[in-house]
């Protein structure tokens, strides 16, 4: 071994300092290109900038070099040629040099010199005035008025020079007027050219530099960087369709709404504003970051955060239709979520043993959307005997007053059959209540089919049911028809015979059972008991009233913060060749919610894959609030409640299920609000004791046999309270001549008004009916309407024609004149 | 690293090593020279990295993105100023707002003397610096004072929907005879 | 497999293999250096001459042409390392939300592993002071002569031996332990089990005199708790003494009364820690000695 | 390179008024100068002149101390350039560490160095006291030193463990959480210790308190991190490493029969 003196290191030091700067140039490699992978799409963003601005060029040039651009070009450029050289000839040119001569010689030699004086004078009168103040002698009063004298001299002679200054340069601007106005008028011929020119040199000489841009939000404590990639977010035109590149889309709802300066980009998509070293990090998409992104549609979920409404939200459209869904689909049920209303949206079940038949009980409960496809109720995919059980459990739950379970019974007579048909037609049960899938329009209505109502419910609680729904579920939106006892008879003898589930009856008879009249039956009590306690397992008593649950809770999992629960916290269970991320889980629960591991509860819902999207989507913005105050918006109006005698009649009706007042409703039928000022009270009262046909069969409203007196309270209230101030005020319309009349009708052919609406029996049917138009609608409605359609009710989709007040008036005229002894064709009430 | 004091060490202290060297000259010059070079080679690269490391510090001291209020901004509509010096801003943005008879401008509230804010003396109808006494005329020339030039004026622009947008990145001089640029205001 | 490498690079695992690996070369470095010394020592080769301490060599540049390839080395090693891994950053702060497992800074990761079998008032206070007190004091109490500045394992058996058992043992493998084989609810998984955290592990553990049928929180069952806590200490002290005395041992007189106390007790406690991982490990042994104000 | 070329350039080096003033004297490659060496510099002085031939063996010292101390310089620097980045306030302190990551210029090597570098000083300090215990280097006349490098280990580990909480987030919050608690089982002055509830301690009093500056890891206990991070143990550090060195200094390198 050698001795430590004679040991060279050298070759390990020249190694060691060879790898080390080679280290350091790997880190700053690293730091100037490895992780800055936003310089790459800048520059890609600028090449692609510049490309799209040399096809305009091209574009334009192509357009200026055409012949006729061309000729009137040519045209103004030898006029200005011609101008010019008049300009010289004339010795204009010669005079226009001097005047220029002479207005730098005024300001630099008389107006700079003298406006010093001024203000040194100024200064000396300010310092005098001071000093005057604390001794008031009268040597410096005087020294004070001779120095404002001076002053005002010295002033008096600036204006005189600057009132100089000003003529010659009038007379010198006179002298070119004509070539700065051929210069003026040679401007727009190559404008554009220039402009993108212009552009382009500022591109490719003065690019920006590589840089990360940012939004940087103190009071949403928010920074984000993510426009250092998406350099083309917030530009008019996307210069390609790819990302990063690309624009926001619906710009005008989202970005004009919320600009980027006071809002960023996180606040609604969430990510890593912050991020910028790689894409997955700067959307969030990595461990430790609790918000990924959403993207596309999914931010919707955020619009919550800040709107206490959203369901005339545009752009929000998703979100709000979660929340519908929570609400309407029974969620809120079994869950808890702050602010959600509990609502137990079944039909109350406390004597559904007299209501419905065992056998039909039964096959309901294996599976409600075989019976009935629109069903909300979910499938529990309950064993045979536990619907054994709860079938027996709940076929106890009567007053025991009704001996037989009589249903369908198909040997009516046959003219109260006739009768009740003619009944059920001119009630409309069919807006709401499907037949065969048809029908069953009205949105967010689970009305039960009627195809097979039958087989399905006892005659006796049909009838009471008909007479009053709501003394049976007092939150039902099915309307309280004024039916005398003959005629909800005679509806009930047509229903039963008309809506039997032949299938079944043709099964029976093969088993030889009793067709129609099936006994009721005594249920097991032991089988009863195992029902109770299934019944209270799976929290039936969420949706429906069930005597004996009342003080249960929920069954459920509370919502309110599940958006921002981590991927740990979620079980996956037996589940292996899932994603692990909350949106894959969330999916994967609602789509099957048992699949996870076996004793889950939660049954399975009947979505759609758009109620999927929505629910995932609100689900997401179950999380605290943490915008501040001053972002947060306010629902506009807050909650309508129609008052008095016209509430209770609202209320009975549900009115509200289709009709819309004051934001509060829904819009399957015309917007109530200002109908006060629409309609004309004969009309009114009419159109409420027989319906008339305004609309298409689905969606024409029910006859619902109101008293005189419910109609007059109805009739009062709408006139009176509904009305806008607006309307009211434009009372003065003049005469209706059948001058007038005639060239108001020819405004209506010219802007093709007939498209759409019929008048007789002509024309198109998507709007309402005109042909009674002046009986119904009172002229200053008409009028109002016409001038902006979008203003009157949402569902309003006739087009804005910016007519003009004359046009208006006649066009007013003519509809206020189409009355029904006019048209001759008179409309019969259908009944 | 030290090889060649090695050497010399070599030399001068263990005559032993002597032999060796005499024996094949040859090769170990060429080792020298070799040795000599990996170990300036070993020092450059060293200073290399040393410079370079300082390099990086000096990148360090300066951030890409900076947390501080915007340099552009709204400051309201044109019939929300009256003629004369508005003080709206000040607080907010440190800027004056002066309408004249036809025109707009903005004006940087710091005095060209060592960067005071002045005050808005509306009795005596100027800037007046408390630091060191300058005044300035309402338009923002310099009268008197140590001020060496006149106060500087931001860029002011009207955007689409009538809003006046103020851009402090760019700012105008007026003993530069910047004040009839174009952006230096706004005409009423 | 692919769970453990998802273990190591979580948080700053990296850094604690690392430190297993450096301990386990170190430790073989050392071992291999005394056994050498030993043998050199058997054959009467003792000193070496290079150990004689006579033989100087000047420190510029010998000494520190080497330390700069070190820093060199070093630095190079650190910029890799601050290349290639980004520094663990998580969640922001929450009081709220634990983390499952929630674990302290890998160095004290054996202080957390032996809070499973002691209160916190013993793996987090008492242990780590005596820890630090016993390293301070060792110098005091080691009174053996030889072994200075080499490598040797013949001359001090005793002390090496603790020391290697304290070290090894009760630091680095109770951290690798805190930090690799600990999983979600510190509960025990082994590097091809994947943490669950909703796995459930029944575990049932008895006081001392739960085992004889006493009441641990019964005064009786305290008072025998303490006695035999005091009584380990107390036989774990004398029957040394004793049996030394009877020998006439010289490394007892050299040591004196107090020093051996000392030395007796920092070692039985050490013995104590060991013996009751063991037994709460097979035994579900919770505490041997119940009182009203502590446990142990 | 022309061997006389390069030894005139070095003569005009080494004889400029410039290198004279800052290296004192010449430099040629005798034992006096390269005594002087040593002696005459600052940096230099920690080292003694000569040392024992077996001491500069890798295997025999591991280097380990030496390697602690440039960790430390390491991180001192490093460290002080984080800090021109960082605000140690709730609100701030982890969105500064994620724009070191993002957007600082060299601000994420600089925090994974520091990192890293901690873990490794750690393991460092601890290898070396192995290896100084094997060797036996503690024993007469270093006891002193050995118990200040004792001490020297604590604040070792204390300066990691304030590290960890200035990222303020979930892997530093319950390293300290979980940390701190022990220290509220201290006996008699913590108030979950034996004793400490009999003798009126509580979370509001205790000794976990006075670490943390409230009942709870929160802003105070950021701040408290932070100060002690930054500046009062890598002053207590320094001091002690002084002490340190000037022992090891003044006993000589251990090895000598």
């Amino acid at each position: 071994m050698k001795k430590e003196e004679q040991k060279s290191y050298v070759l390990m030091y020249a190694i060691c300092a060879a790898i080390l700067i080679i280290v350091q140039a790997w880190a700053i490699w690293n730091e100037v290109v490895g992780k800055r992978p936003w310089k790459d799409y800048q520059r890609k963003f600028y090449s692609l900038l510049i490309d799209n601005i040399n096809d305009d060029i091209e574009e334009e040039k192509k357009r200026f070099d055409g012949p006729d651009v061309q000729k009137e070009y040519q045209e103004v450029a030898q006029k200005l040629e011609k101008a010019k050289k008049e300009f010289k000839m004339s010795g204009n040119q010669n005079e226009f040099n001097k005047l220029e001569e002479a207005i730098r010689n005024i300001r630099s030699k008389e107006l700079s010199p003298l406006q010093l004086q001024l203000s040194d004078i100024r200064n000396r009168v300010l310092e005098e005035e001071y000093l005057y103040t604390k001794d008031r002698t009268e040597e410096r009063k005087v020294i004070l008025d001779k120095l404002k004298e001076e002053a005002s001299e010295a002033l008096s002679i600036v204006e005189k020079v600057k009132a100089r200054l000003a003529e010659m340069q009038e007379r010198k601007i006179a002298l070119t007027t004509q070539i700065e106005k051929y210069e003026e008028e040679l401007k727009p011929f190559v404008a554009p050219i220039n402009k993108l020119q212009e552009r382009l040199t500022l591109l490719t000489r003065k690019r920006p530099s590589l840089q990360e841009y940012q939004i940087h939000i103190p009071a949403l404590n928010e920074v984000d960087r993510c426009k250092s990639c998406h350099l083309g977010i917030d530009r008019d035109e996307s210069i390609s369709d790819k990302q990063p590149f690309k624009k926001h889309p619906g710009s005008y709802i989202f970005l004009k709404n919320h600009p980027l300066k006071d809002f960023g980009c996180t606040v609604c998509h969430e990510g890593q504003g912050g991020a910028t070293t790689s894409v997955e990090k700067a959307h969030g998409e990595v461990e430790y970051w609790l918000h990924p992104m959403l993207r596309g549609s999914l931010a919707q979920a955020s619009c919550i955060k800040c709107h206490e409404r959203t369901d005339d939200l545009p752009g929000a459209e998703m979100v709000s239709m979660g929340q519908r869904l929570v609400v309407e689909r029974g969620c809120v049920g079994c869950h808890d979520v702050e602010g959600f209303p509990t609502v137990k949206i079944g039909p109350p079940l406390t004597f559904v043993g007299e209501k419905v038949s065992y056998k039909w009980l039964k096959t309901w409960l294996k599976d409600p959307h075989e019976t009935y496809e629109k069903a909300r109720m979910p499938n529990f995919m309950l064993s045979d005997e536990e619907i054994e059980n709860i079938a027996d459990f709940f076929e106890g739950l009567s007053r025991g007053e009704l001996e037989t379970m009589i249903a369908a019974d198909p040997d009516v007579d046959e003219e109260k059959y006739q009768r009740g048909m003619a009944l059920y037609n001119s009630s409309r049960c069919v807006i709401c209540h499907p037949r065969e899938g048809r029908g069953g329009a009205v949105k967010y209505v689970y009305a039960p089919d009627h195809t097979k109502i039958a087989s399905k419910i006892s005659k006796d609680w049909l009838f009471r049911w008909i007479k009053n729904p709501q003394a049976y579920h007092p939150d039902t939106k099915m309307p309280h028809f004024r039916f005398t006892d003959k005629e909800a008879e005679e509806l009930v003898t047509f229903m039963s015979a008309e809506f039997i589930d032949w299938d079944a009856v043709d099964e029976e008879e093969e088993e030889g059972e009793e067709v129609v009249k099936a006994v009721k039956r005594d249920s097991d009590p032991a089988s009863a008991e195992k029902g109770r306690e299934l019944v209270k397992n799976y929290g039936c008593y969420g949706c429906h009233e069930i005597k004996g649950f009342e003080n249960e809770s929920k069954i459920g999992v509370e919502l309110t913060s599940f958006g921002s629960k981590s991927v740990e916290l979620l079980d996956f269970g037996v589940v292996k060749d899932l994603e692990r991320s909350w949106l894959s889980w969330t999916m994967a629960k609602l789509k099957d919610p048992r699949q996870f591991r076996e004793g889950i509860r939660m049954p399975k819902f009947s979505f759609t894959d758009e109620d999927f999207d929505a629910l995932v989507c609100l689900l997401k913005s179950f999380k605290e609030r943490t915008v501040p105050v001053n972002y947060f918006v306010k629902a506009t109006t807050v909650g309508y409640e129609p008052q008095g005698k016209f509430g209770k009649i609202v209320e009975d009706l549900n009115c509200l299920v289709c009709h819309r007042i004051k934001d509060k409703g829904a819009n399957f039928a015309p917007d109530l609000t200002y109908e006060g000022s629409r309609v004309k009270r004969e009309w009114l009262e009419d159109f409420l004791r027989a319906p008339d046909i305004l609309r298409p069969l689905f969606q024409q409203m029910p006859r619902f046999n109101l008293s005189e007196e419910e109609i007059k309270i109805v009739a009062d209230y709408i006139t009176l309270v509904l009305v806008d101030d607006e309307v009211i005020a434009r009372e003065d319309l003049g005469e209706i001549t059948s001058d007038n009349v005639e060239r108001g009708k020819k405004i209506y052919n010219e802007k093709g008004c007939q498209a759409c609406h019929q008048i007789g029996i002509e024309g198109g049917a998507v709007g309402p009916n005109l042909s009674v138009a002046g009986d119904r609608l009172t002229p200053e409605y008409i009028y109002m309407h016409l001038k902006d359609p979008q203003k009157w009710g949402s569902s309003n989709v006739a087009p804005n024609y910016g007519l003009d007040d004359e046009e208006l008036t006649y066009l007013t005229k003519y509809l206020s004149d189409l009355r029904a002894k006019k048209v001759g064709f008179l409309w019969k009430n259908t009944n | 690293m030290t090889e060649n004091r090695v050497e010399a060490e070599n030399k001068s202290t263990n005559s032993g090593t002597t032999d060796k060297v005499a024996n094949n000259a040859c090769p170990s010059v060429r080792r020298v020279g070799r040795r000599k070079f990996m170990y300036y080679g070993g020092w450059g690269v060293i200073g290399l990295f040393i410079a370079s490391v300082l390099g990086s510090t000096v990148r360090f001291f300066f951030p890409r993105t900076l947390f501080e209020p915007p340099t552009m901004y709204t400051i309201g509509y044109l019939f929300e100023y009256a003629q004369g010096v508005s003080e709206r801003f000040k607080q907010l943005r440190r800027i004056w707002v002066v309408r004249e008879v036809d025109k707009l401008y903005v004006i940087g509230a710091k005095c060209t003397h060592l960067g005071c804010t002045p005050n808005w003396l509306a009795a005596e109808g100027k800037f007046k610096c408390p630091c060191h006494g300058s005044g300035f005329t309402p338009d923002g020339i310099n009268i008197e004072g140590p001020a060496p030039r006149p106060l500087e004026r931001f860029k002011v622009t009207l955007a689409e929907d009538g809003e006046i947008t103020v851009d402090e990145g760019t700012s105008f001089r007026g003993e530069r005879r910047e004040w009839d640029k174009p952006g230096a205001f706004i005409s009423v | 497999m692919s769970n453990i490498i998802h273990i190591l690079f979580l948080k700053d695992n990296e850094a604690i293999a690392l430190f297993g690996i450096i301990v386990i070369f170190f430790v073989i470095v050392a071992f291999r250096e005394a056994i050498k010394n030993d043998r050199l020592k058997r054959e009467g080769k003792w000193p070496p001459e290079e150990q004689s301490g006579k033989d100087k060599v000047l420190a510029w540049p010998f000494l520190v042409r080497k330390e700069f390839l070190v820093a060199i080395f070093v630095m190079m090693g650190v910029l890799i390392w601050g290349i290639v891994r980004n520094a663990p950053l998580e969640e922001f702060a929450n009081a709220n939300v634990t983390p499952n497992p929630s674990k302290a800074p890998w160095y004290f990761l054996g202080l957390q592993e032996m809070l499973v079998y002691f209160d916190p008032w013993i793996a987090g206070v008492l242990f780590p002071s005596l820890i630090i007190v016993g390293l301070m004091a060792i110098p005091y109490i080691d009174i053996n002569p030889k072994g200075n500045g080499y490598y040797t394992f013949r001359e001090r058996k005793f002390a090496v031996s603790v020391f290697a058992f304290g070290f090894l043992f009760l630091w680095v493998v109770l951290i690798i332990v805190g930090v690799f084989f600990r999983g979600t609810g510190w509960l025990w998984y082994w590097p091809w089990q994947e943490w669950d955290p909703h796995a459930i592990v029944a575990e049932t553990n008895y006081d001392f005199t739960q085992f004889i049928g006493i009441d641990s929180k019964s005064l009786l069952g305290s008072v025998i708790g303490g006695s035999v806590v005091v009584m380990y200490y107390f036989l774990g002290m004398a029957i040394p003494y004793a049996i030394m005395r009877a020998k006439n041992s010289g490394t007892l007189q050299k040591l004196g009364f107090i020093r051996y106390m000392v030395v007796a007790f920092l070692f039985w406690s050490m013995i104590g820690l060991t013996i009751k991982i063991f037994l709460r490990l097979v035994f579900h042994l919770k505490y041997a000695w119940v009182t009203p104000w502590f446990n142990i | 390179m022309d061997k006389k070329s390069d030894a005139k350039i070095k003569e005009v080096v080494t004889s400029s008024q410039i290198w004279k003033s800052i290296f004192r004297r010449k430099h040629d490659d005798t034992k006096r100068s390269r005594v002087l060496a040593i002696v005459g510099n600052f940096f230099m002085h920690l080292h003694p002149i000569s040392v024992a031939r077996h001491a500069l063996a890798l295997k025999f010292t591991w280097c380990m101390g030496g390697v602690t101390f440039l960790l430390f310089l390491f991180l001192t620097l490093g460290g002080v350039l984080l800090m021109f980045y960082y605000h140690p306030t709730t609100g701030e302190a982890y969105w500064d560490i994620k724009d070191l990551h993002y957007s600082v210029p060299f601000g994420k090597i600089l925090r994974n160095t520091h990192r890293w570098g901690g873990h490794l000083m750690v393991i460092t300090v601890m290898v070396h006291m192995f290896r100084v215990f094997m060797t036996g280097s503690y024993k007469r006349p270093r006891e002193f030193n050995w118990a200040i490098g004792v001490i020297l280990l604590v604040f070792t580990l204390l300066l990691s463990f304030t590290g960890y909480l200035l990222t303020w987030d979930q892997l530093g919050m319950w390293a300290i959480t979980v940390g701190t608690n022990m220290a509220r089982a201290t006996p008699f002055i913590g108030h979950e210790g034996p004793f400490g509830e009999q003798l009126g301690m509580t979370a509001h009093n205790d000794v976990r308190f006075a670490l943390l500056g409230g009942s709870v890891v929160g802003a105070n206990a950021l701040l408290r991190a932070y100060v002690w991070h930054c500046i009062a143990i890598p002053l207590i550090v320094t001091f002690l490493i002084g002490v340190h060195f000037w022992r090891v200094r003044k006993d000589g390198f251990s090895g000598s029969l």
